[in-house]
């Protein structure tokens, strides 16, 4: 069990916006699966058809992505509100508009729907500046979440992109303006492949954000800058494919830990499997997740020669340290 | 030799055309094969859009195609020579029964995912096709099994659908060895007469989907249909699921992830 | 053959600074090896040591390092540049520096001592902001690059960083300050390691930069953006490893092609390979380098049945429109 | 089940004191061995360094560490149940000749890549151990093969240089079975001299060279001599290449790059 913003999870996992969550059914079997908050895909102020295919490619380490933000549009969505209303399992809602005041407009609508809380996706890089800027700018940042905070009555969430010059301010900022918490990473990059037979890019949109395997090293340090700079909890989401990886994400200060790419590797099912292999270690190492949470804060020196011994450095001295 | 990673650029090795509307494009390439399984077909500037494969040898393979929108069309005016991009395959695949009392129920080029299959299947089998008309059979010379046809003209065999012979034949069985399987491709309220037929008999089958595609590999959720991912959890899909699956037959999500009635979702392939 | 900036090169390939490149006798080695270009590793302004160990570490589909910018001292090597002098081989020369004046005062004796070109490093993300606060904001790349050339008898090529909010912009401002070409991309994130028993990053100094297959879409998209930004050219660099990945780097817009972490996966003979690898390619696509180059900046749509035709896009009317 | 990519994180599983200086540590960990290949040691929060493999079998290696700064000191503290992360193992390894007429020259802790070597070698070969005292001779006990000692203080055999005794027994073969092979190990100024003897009678030999080293795996140029790459084309060189390495016994990069004189260089390891 983990408590998170007021919300009972049955586990510390986090389906990621924008994999699967497309209805009602699918986000069930995937909280069945081990996933204790599910988000929805990104819902925007007006319908949209995302970009043409290809969309999704995987790349063996990781793959790229330019879906381009397809949602049916905020209002137009009755059927499935109806269906989550039903609900047995924590639902997070992810939103997205190209203003604030579209933020805010979907942020409204959607908080009367009863999600457990709002994700504002101020971070993707895949259609034409929809959100990405603001996650960029810490004015900017502060605005949206600003806005969307006076208009719902859940907690929210801001889901950061590590395109940031600097994540912690950007974290900050949303923590200032009222955030509840934040979830970073969105994808990274953005890349680009190019076919050399077809002599141009492999994404319809030409880029794509970069998630899985190969962003974990830029995941686990942005929710290493955030933990440093914020009091609020982190879900730390890019690359964890398995307990160990979501292990690497606590102790850079993950308080709960997201999987979006890894359903391609390891299936649904990945939730349960991660969610084993994450207590068989805190077992086998006599602790737990809150205590393992920001453990890589520790002054550097320290335990060389006794790594197992762990404590809690959520509430140590080391927490607001600067490097 | 296909990835299901990034496309991989064939070239067209041979082109059939089987009417002005269907035709098969081989490519010389190994792949890991069973029937029902799909790949993605990447035109560059054009789409990528989900085939079954139709056709299947140790080095060769070929998928049929119908002209409906852009993307078919276009693939239609290849030629051999031409390159196109590959991804796959994908998807799960029917399950095989080694027995003569199974049945195989194609409506009009759901043929193409159960031709192979029916290469595959005891000779004896029970084979129903479909068709608007006797020039839209796929594959007329391809089978050494009988296949009964079904057009909606009577210019071929039976006049009117498919599962008037499939409900006549399982009648037929009542008495004695009734079918074990039946396999079922084609319209989706087809598929979903096929089942309800068959449940009302106690009959397990297995029917390809499809719904609009993106990854192709079980990530951004574009394929779901109730609670089942259509591209990696299928496209074949038991009695056992169909019967929870509320929205066959019923809901399918756009392109812009808005769930419609079947009606509404164009009926985008194999009438 | 290739030539570059009035410099003929045995073959397009350059050797990516901060690799091997120590001293007289590997860089002689690796251009025998098949690259046609040798960069020093980054020359500074003062002594300094790098990081403590670990500094670089393997991650399977990449690297991450924090060497930290070891440098003799740009006037403490003169037993190396008489080495040097008798060269018969091209030689590019990494400098960097932590202010306009360092970089100035390092470039002008740099140039004093004979290399064929002079690289300023303004992307490195490993020290405490040497050089990189330069490449990722235009004024200063635009008053860096124009102070250095101002300095130097050679030309000057700028080497970019992916943390770059724009940088088809940033690489702009260095052609409007002279710089002669540009070399993209320098590592990407910076990520961070975490050793979980340990419980600390595994690198010394924390976060490092990534570089490696894993970065190939990023620097493959920033050389895409770089090409329709400038006319001057582009040394495409990041992730490369086969002839495949240098015909694609070409094709996003790339003069020449560059490589580091390749050394690791292939060893110093991987010019040699790579090389060979892209002869074969363009032979048996009836092409050559030239035509190749920015091949992938032709409008979509037109060559699904003809992926084999190629135009020269470099003179081509798509060059500089806007995507 | 050590990688050559990020540390893996193992416990001390044994310890041996052999003197005040001279400590060796235990892995139960199966790696792919090689007399001479050598692995990285990180002690987190303290510093990561090159030691060579002194020990090998199946379950179990082992290093052997001399104390001299802050490094080894630390790794001298360390007790049986402590972590430290390793990857590797890295380097060549010395080519091993089966022949009797071969001699391994050691100088001071320069005979932990030569041990294990020894083990691999005809028994009949000529060995030879050079330290300050008797008290630093390393691994008193673990040969069954004859091993000759010398020492600075004459407190152990011979007192002088390896090379002295080299030499005899070089001199004394002149007439018959010359020497086909001679692998050493210790200061570099030693190996040079025994590498100039053997050069002046046609004797190839192979000696393991030591450089600061960050990435271990060929790519960073830390470890650069003339223009080899100590860490993946060595730590061992053959004649061949000692003969064109202008650096051997002469330069060496400091962490920052700069080369300096070897005597500059300080002596780090096994003087
Ligand atoms: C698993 C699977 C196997 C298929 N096998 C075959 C086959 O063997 N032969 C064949 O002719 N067709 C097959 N299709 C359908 C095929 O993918 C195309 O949808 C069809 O060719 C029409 O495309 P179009 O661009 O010409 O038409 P359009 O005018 O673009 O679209 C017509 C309809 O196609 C649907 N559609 C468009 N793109 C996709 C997509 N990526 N995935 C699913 N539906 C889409 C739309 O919902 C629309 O209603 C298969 C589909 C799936 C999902
Ligand atoms: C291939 C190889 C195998 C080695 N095997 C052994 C061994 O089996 N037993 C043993 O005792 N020592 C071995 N060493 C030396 C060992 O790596 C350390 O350098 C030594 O233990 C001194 O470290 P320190 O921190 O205690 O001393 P410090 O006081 O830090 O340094 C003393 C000297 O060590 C050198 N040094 C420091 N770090 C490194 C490094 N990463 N690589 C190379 N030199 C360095 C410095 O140049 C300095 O002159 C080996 C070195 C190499 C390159
Ligand atoms: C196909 C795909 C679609 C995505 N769509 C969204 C989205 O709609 N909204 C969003 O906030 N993030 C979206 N993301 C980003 C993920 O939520 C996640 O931040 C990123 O993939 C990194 O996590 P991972 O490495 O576990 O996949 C998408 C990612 C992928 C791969
Ligand atoms: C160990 C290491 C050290 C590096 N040192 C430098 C350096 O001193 N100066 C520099 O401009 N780039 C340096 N780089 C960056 C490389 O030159 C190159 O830009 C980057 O590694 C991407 O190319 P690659 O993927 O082919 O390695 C270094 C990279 C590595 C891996
Ligand atoms: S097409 Fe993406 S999940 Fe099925
Ligand atoms: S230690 Fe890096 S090249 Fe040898």
């Amino acid at each position: 069990m983990a408590e998170f913003l007021g919300i009972q999870l049955k586990t510390p996992l986090v389906l990621a916006s924008g994999i699967l969550g497309n209805n009602a059914g699918i986000l069930s079997r995937v909280h069945g699966a081990g996933c204790g908050l599910v988000t929805m895909k990104s819902i925007g102020p007006n319908r949209r058809d995302g970009h043409n295919n290809p969309t999704v490619i995987d790349l063996g380490c990781g793959m790229i992505n330019a879906v381009g933000l397809p949602t049916p549009g905020f209002d137009n969505m009755d059927a499935e509100w109806q269906a989550l209303a039903d609900r047995d399992f924590p639902l997070n809602a992810s939103i997205y508009g190209g203003s604030i005041a579209e933020f805010a407009e979907v942020a409204r609508f959607v908080s009367d729907q009863g999600p457990d809380c709002i994700e504002i996706n101020i971070s993707c890089p895949n259609s034409d500046h929809h959100g990405m800027l603001f996650g960029v700018d810490e004015k900017a940042a502060h605005a949206v979440t600003a806005a969307v905070k006076r208009v719902i009555d859940v907690p929210l969430i801001a889901k950061l992109t590590p395109a940031a010059p600097d994540i912690g301010r950007i974290a900050k900022a949303c923590e200032d303006a009222g955030a509840d918490a934040i979830c970073a990473i969105n994808t990274a990059g953005p890349g680009m492949v190019i076919d050399i037979e077809a002599k141009m890019p492999v994404l319809a949109f030409k880029k794509g954000g970069l998630s899985g395997p190969m962003i974990k090293p830029i995941a686990v340090r942005c929710v290493y800058d955030i933990f440093r700079a914020v009091s609020i909890p982190i879900i730390g989401l890019g690359g964890v494919t398995t307990g160990e990886d979501a292990v690497e994400m606590f102790m850079a200060g993950a308080t709960l830990v997201g999987m979006g790419s890894a359903v391609r590797y390891r299936g649904i099912q990945v939730f349960d499997k991660v969610n084993r292999e994450l207590v068989d270690w805190l077992g086998a190492h006599e602790t737990n997740r809150e205590a393992v949470i920001g453990a890589a804060h520790h002054p550097a020196g320290r335990t060389f020669n006794d790594p197992v011994s762990i404590s809690n450095d959520r509430s140590s001295q080391y927490r607001k340290s600067t490097p | 030799m296909i990835f299901d990673q990034k496309p991989v650029m064939v070239q067209v090795a041979r082109k059939t055309l089987h009417n002005p509307c269907f035709v098969t494009l081989f490519f010389d390439l190994a792949i890991d094969f069973q029937p029902g399984r799909f790949i993605m077909v990447w035109l560059p500037g054009v789409d990528e859009k989900p085939y079954t494969i139709s056709y299947h040898g140790p080095e060769r393979f070929g998928i049929t195609i119908e002209a409906k929108g852009r993307f078919s069309n276009q693939a239609l005016s290849l030629s051999p020579g031409d390159w196109v991009g590959i991804r796959g395959p994908f998807g799960n695949g029917f399950d095989i029964i080694s027995s003569p009392d199974v049945a195989v129920v194609a409506g009009g080029c759901g043929m193409a995912p159960l031709a192979p299959l029916v290469e595959q299947l005891d000779p004896n089998l029970f084979f129903v096709h479909g068709a608007r008309t006797k020039d839209f059979i796929l594959y007329p010379q391809r089978f050494a099994v009988k296949r009964y046809f079904t057009t909606d003209d009577g210019s071929l065999g039976h006049r009117g659908f498919v599962t008037d012979l499939l409900a006549a034949e399982i009648q037929r069985r009542t008495e004695q060895a009734q079918f074990e399987m039946v396999y079922a491709c084609g319209p989706e309220m087809m598929m979903h007469a096929v089942f309800t037929l068959c449940e009302a008999y106690g009959i397990p089958c297995q029917v390809s989907m499809e719904r609009y595609m993106r990854c192709g590999f079980g990530v951004c959720g574009a394929c779901v249909c109730s609670d089942q991912v259509v591209c990696t959890d299928g496209p074949v899909f038991h009695s056992d699921q169909l019967r929870k699956m509320t929205d066959f037959n019923r809901t399918a999500l756009l392109k812009s992830g808005q769930p419609v009635a079947l009606s509404e979702y164009m009926s985008w392939r194999c009438q």
